[in-house]
């Protein structure tokens, strides 16, 4: 999905809203951000759990754990490495990962691959609104979990961190990271899905 | 001739729902192994290794695809054309669903016997078209437009060839079996060839190639997958599909794919008739055959941009198959 | 007839802005190409570039010399061992610091090694965004060959930081210099398979073939160089004109050719594998003893005060740096003039009347890094 | 003049040959803002191509804003190094006329320095986000010295 550039939303005042319980209906364990000051009639109804089905879920979390269809979203080196993971030696698609969508409507993860500048946070904001839930986030790369060898005292360029945007699930440290730990974040991630009742979030 | 089901069982009620359940469970497994197909074969083509974990060789991957597309959420985008964006999918998925019944897969039993069997395919595939169409223009999204002016343009061109194709083998079934056979009944073209002993692919290898071509961009597949070109255009006329919606789409297309193939089976490579397993059987190799053949080609060769694969259809296709057409006339009075 | 109605549709003004975005499966990062249409053909383009902008030259100033080494493999992260071992070479320039001979050897491996692994990351994406699958699959293949052989010696894949100002952080054994004869061989049967595969297939000639034509003139008024322009005929080669390290000891050729298109593009970069495998291989051939740092590196770096400028042949073309140094510790200013800034820079005017399969040929064809271009 | 170089006469204000051993440059010259124009008609005719254009903050020391342009050909290299110091706050001509690669080049100029250009096509910035309201690599901008509460040196950790 195409993201014109836009006026720069301020980003502290987007609230990160509790992440989904994981009954039926809802996001499972994706969370979905709310405007700041939402209050509790905004959110949508689809949050608020009334029947919980135990099996059924633990089920679908398995099914959801083992096809996380990532988003083709690579920023700068890291994007490299996560081409790497696709590519034949160390090939994601064993795990289900490999179907790299580019549209945003049918991707369930979003792998953060590289650094994220001011300019382009905005667009990283919509595209995240635009995925439909559950959706998850892979922080990859220094750059994603706190600004990375870019970060110094007064610098303007860089958002430091993908959490101030994003709720992130998984951080995957490394400046880029190897493609195995790539891939074990993505499994990190798979049983933290599996474990979804259990993370109230 | 195969004795159709509504013969076998009393009350047409009845015999409806077992046509109905058997073609969606056929289809449903057929996607599923389809699926699971294409990712393995890619993986080989690929050097690399496909899904493994999830079930023995990672066939239980497709069903988790599906178990995650079934409770994802269906995102409608706000500025839609809400009619056309709603029944796109359901237009997409149901020709496809209505054309399987139309195939004999053995020489005794078969879904149903029609004598415009082939005509009904062809226009359940033309059905589809519509559907992309839709698809494209209700997401109010110019990448989704794009795609569906494309898929429109390239699947109405490519139908000819693949129409005068099979049309120069119903040709020559009429010919040769004499007034009271009829080359539109699928059911009778299979016949035929176990009874002459040889394939029709044998004696019309050009309208084989030209229905193989056509085909492959009737189902936008490989070089002709333009409408949903991935690097291009995002995700071409389902860009703004998620969940289940989406899914219906990835369905139609691997049952299209099906389709295409059952009819390449009976048209050219003799529907059930083979010399030692059961008809059912040969009739699913084959098709299983043709659709590995259609994935091979997908990984393998890069994609044509919109005007050569236009002039391609219209300065090469069409006139290949209408001269095809016309030698098969001169010698089928010959003989 | 066809004439008429494409200066009709212009005239009726049914003109549409699609938004090649930031995201983008083609768009090589974050470049974010506006484009006017008339059905699919592209009468107006911008590229919108900054989605990238780490600010490299800023932190340059906040830095002092070797602090930054990291950021040079940074910007270029396909060729960051080009970069890296430029900015030391820069230095050691300024400050006119004696580089041992084995040192000199084992930089023109590095780097050749690495310009290798650049040009096959290209051929995968190329032929991946004109709709081949799987040569991206084999390419990647064997740059994973490469990354195997400069992570022994570097202890990364991507972004090394292996020189030093003076000489190189790790020496080469044996099993280094055993691993990179086997892939000099293995290589050159490989590219006889992409002659095959890619080359040879009718579609990709006739996706590649008079698509994006960026003749010398255009080249010369947008500064493009590297193979882009050696595409247009001009034997213009850092390595050759301006030569720096050891490279004038080494013979090898500059392949050009003049139809200036992309299918010219993607054989200058097959054939410039093959140069750089030579070099390579008479790089080995006569590998000297001796130390790779000078026994007594110095700790202080406080160049003469005045401007320096440094070029090299980076995989995408004429990458410069421009140092000026007031005496201190910390430079007080590094300008990167890097190549694919340029080559993008042409692009508007290159996909004028174009088809919008044609843009993602032609922008694959150029081979751009947005974070270079971006800095 | 300078040997091979094209007809830069009268143009320049200094001009002088350079070891290109030491510095990179095989001429160094320096000139007023008003024949920046010419220079590049005369460097363009001669067939050279604008290999990179970027300014320093010279305001501590000199008070002047310097443009450096350096122009080299395809041939064996001859590296011009053109320095041409601005007034605080005055806006330089634009060279796009002569040099379309310029074009880009002013623009990243004028977004990291703030230099208009007059008579250049469509200035606006390119790196940085359009509603941004600073110069990045201006001297006096984002030091690392006034964040707050950060130490001194290179890597600072935050208080």
């Amino acid at each position: 999905m195409a993201g014109p550039s836009g006026p720069t939303i301020a980003l502290d005042d987007l609230r990160i809203a509790e992440r989904g319980n994981g009954s039926l209906t809802t996001a499972g364990v994706g969370p979905s951000l709310v405007k700041e000051g939402a209050d509790a009639d905004e959110i949508p109804l689809e949050l608020q759990p009334y029947v919980r089905f135990g099996l059924l879920e633990d089920l679908l979390n398995k099914a959801r754990a083992n096809s996380l269809w990532p988003l083709t979203f690579g920023l700068a080196c890291c994007a490299i490495e996560m081409m790497a993971a696709g590519a034949a030696r160390y090939d994601l698609d064993r795990f289900g990962a490999g179907v790299f969508r580019p549209s945003a409507r049918q991707a369930d993860v979003m792998i953060f691959a590289g650094t994220i500048s001011k300019k382009m946070a905005p667009v990283v904001k919509q595209l995240w609104d635009q995925m439909p839930s559950p959706k998850w986030a892979i922080a990859m790369g220094g750059c994603t979990i706190d600004g990375g060898p870019f970060k110094y005292p007064n610098q303007y360029a860089i958002v430091e961190g993908a959490d101030k945007i994003v709720p992130v699930d998984v951080y995957i440290p490394g400046c880029p990271p190897r493609p195995e730990a790539l891939i074990a974040g993505i499994l990190k991630l798979g049983d933290k899905i599996k474990a979804g009742r259990r993370f109230k979030g | 001739m195969p004795e159709t089901v509504t013969q076998m069982v009393d009350s047409p009620a009845l015999a409806i729902l077992i046509g109905i359940a058997g073609v969606m469970g056929a289809l449903t497994f057929n996607a599923l192994f389809l699926v699971w197909l294409e990712r393995k074969a890619s993986a080989w083509i690929q050097r690399r290794m496909g899904p493994t974990e999830v079930g023995p060789f990672g066939v239980l991957q497709t069903i988790a695809d599906m178990l995650k597309l079934l409770s994802k959420q269906l995102i409608t985008p706000k500025h839609i054309d809400k009619p056309l964006y709603h029944i796109a999918p359901v237009l997409v998925f149901v020709p496809v669903v209505a054309a399987t019944s139309l195939f004999p897969f053995d020489e005794h039993i078969a879904l149903s016997n029609l004598d415009i069997g082939l005509v009904l395919v062809f226009a359940f595939g033309g059905l589809g078209i519509v559907g992309i169409f839709m698809a494209g223009w209700g997401s109010n999204n110019k990448y989704a437009l794009l795609g569906a002016m494309r898929s429109v343009a390239q699947n109405i061109s490519y139908e000819i060839p693949l129409i005068l194709s099979a049309l120069s083998v119903v040709l020559m079934v009429n010919t040769m079996g004499g007034p009271e056979t009829n080359g539109m009944n699928l059911a009778q073209v299979a016949q035929m060839q176990h009874d002459k002993g040889y394939w029709f692919v044998l004696v019309q290898p050009v309208a084989a190639l030209i229905y193989f071509i056509a085909a492959l961009a009737e189902t936008n597949r490989a070089p002709f997958d333009i409408p949903e070109a991935e690097s291009e255009l995002i995700a071409g006329f389902h860009t703004e599909y998620s969940g289940m919606r989406f899914a219906l789409f990835f369905f139609a297309e691997y049952a299209n794919m099906f389709i295409v193939a059952m009819v390449a089976t009976v048209l050219f490579f003799g529907g059930w008739s083979g010399p030692v397993l059961p008809g059912p059987a040969w009739f699913f190799i084959k098709t299983y055959g043709i659709v590995f053949a259609m994935m091979w080609i997908r990984w393998t060769f890069p994609r044509l941009r919109f005007d050569q694969l236009m002039s391609f259809c219209w300065m090469i296709l069409i006139p290949l198959s209408i001269l095809n057409l016309l030698v098969t006339a001169f010698i089928a009075r010959a003989v | 007839m066809l004439e008429e109605i494409r200066d009709e549709g212009a005239a009726t003004g049914e003109r549409y802005v699609l938004n090649m975005g930031p995201q983008h499966p083609s768009m090589h990062g974050v470049l974010r190409l506006r484009l006017e249409l008339i059905g699919e053909e592209i009468q107006e383009a911008e590229a919108v570039i900054g989605y990238a902008h780490r600010a490299h030259e800023k932190m340059a100033e906040n830095r002092t010399w070797p602090m930054f080494l990291p950021n040079t493999s940074r910007v270029d992260y396909l060729s960051g061992m080009i970069y890296n071992l430029a900015y030391c070479q820069a230095v050691e320039k300024m400050l006119e610091i004696e580089v041992p001979e084995r040192a000199e050897y084992i930089r023109i491996i590095a780097g050749e090694l690495n310009r290798i692994s650049s040009h096959l990351l290209w051929l995968g994406t190329y032929v991946m965004d004109i709709g081949g699958l799987t040569p991206f699959l084999y390419a990647w293949d064997d740059r994973e060959q490469v990354l195997n052989i400069l992570e022994r010696i570097t202890g990364s894949r991507l972004t090394y930081s292996y020189g030093r100002f003076g000489g190189l952080t790790m020496d080469v054994d044996d099993v280094f210099i055993k691993q990179t004869q086997v892939f000099l061989e293995r290589m050159k049967g490989r590219l006889v398979e992409y002659d095959k595969l890619v080359r040879q297939n009718v579609i990709f000639i006739k996706r590649s073939e008079g698509v994006g034509i960026i003749d010398a003139e255009t080249c010369r008024r947008y500064g493009v160089t590297g193979p882009n322009l050696r595409a247009a005929g001009v034997a213009y080669d850092v390595r050759k004109d301006e030569p720096y390290g050891i490279y004038d000891r080494f013979d090898f050729e500059v392949p050009t050719l003049t139809t200036a298109d992309s299918l010219a593009r993607y054989d200058i970069r097959i054939r410039e594998i093959e140069e750089s495998l030579k070099i390579v291989g008479q790089a080995l051939r006569d590998l000297p003893e001796g130390p790779i740092m000078p026994d007594k590196p110095k700790k202080k770096f406080k160049p003469a005060a005045g401007e320096t400028y440094f070029a090299v042949e980076a995989a995408r073309g004429h990458f410069g740096m421009y140092l000026v140094s007031d005496g201190s510790e910390t430079p007080f200013k590094i300008k990167l003039r890097t190549p694919s800034f340029s080559n993008l820079a042409a692009m508007p005017e290159v996909l004028r009347k174009t088809m919008v399969a044609d843009i993602i040929a032609i922008v694959g064809s150029i081979d751009i890094v947005l974070p270079e271009i971006d800095r | 003049m300078s040997g091979t170089a094209p007809g830069l006469d009268g143009l320049l204000l200094t001009s002088a040959a350079e070891d290109h051993g030491k510095s990179g440059f095989h001429h160094r010259h320096t000139c007023a803002p008003e024949s920046l124009l010419a220079i590049a008609r005369a460097f363009d005719a001669a067939g050279y191509f604008l290999e990179m254009m970027t300014a320093e903050d010279r305001r501590a020391d000199l008070d002047k804003m310097r443009l450096v342009y350096t122009w080299n050909r395809f041939g064996p290299v001859d590296r011009h190094l053109l320095q041409c110091d601005l007034e605080v706050g005055a806006s330089a001509p634009s060279v796009v006329a002569a040099t379309a690669a310029a074009d880009w080049m002013e623009r990243e100029v004028y977004d990291m320095y703030g230099v208009t250009f007059d008579g250049h096509p469509d200035l606006k910035r390119i790196l940085l986000p359009d509603d941004s309201d600073f110069h990045a690599l201006l001297k006096d901008f984002g030091r690392m010295e006034d964040a707050e509460g950060a130490s001194g040196n290179g890597h600072g950790e935050d208080a």
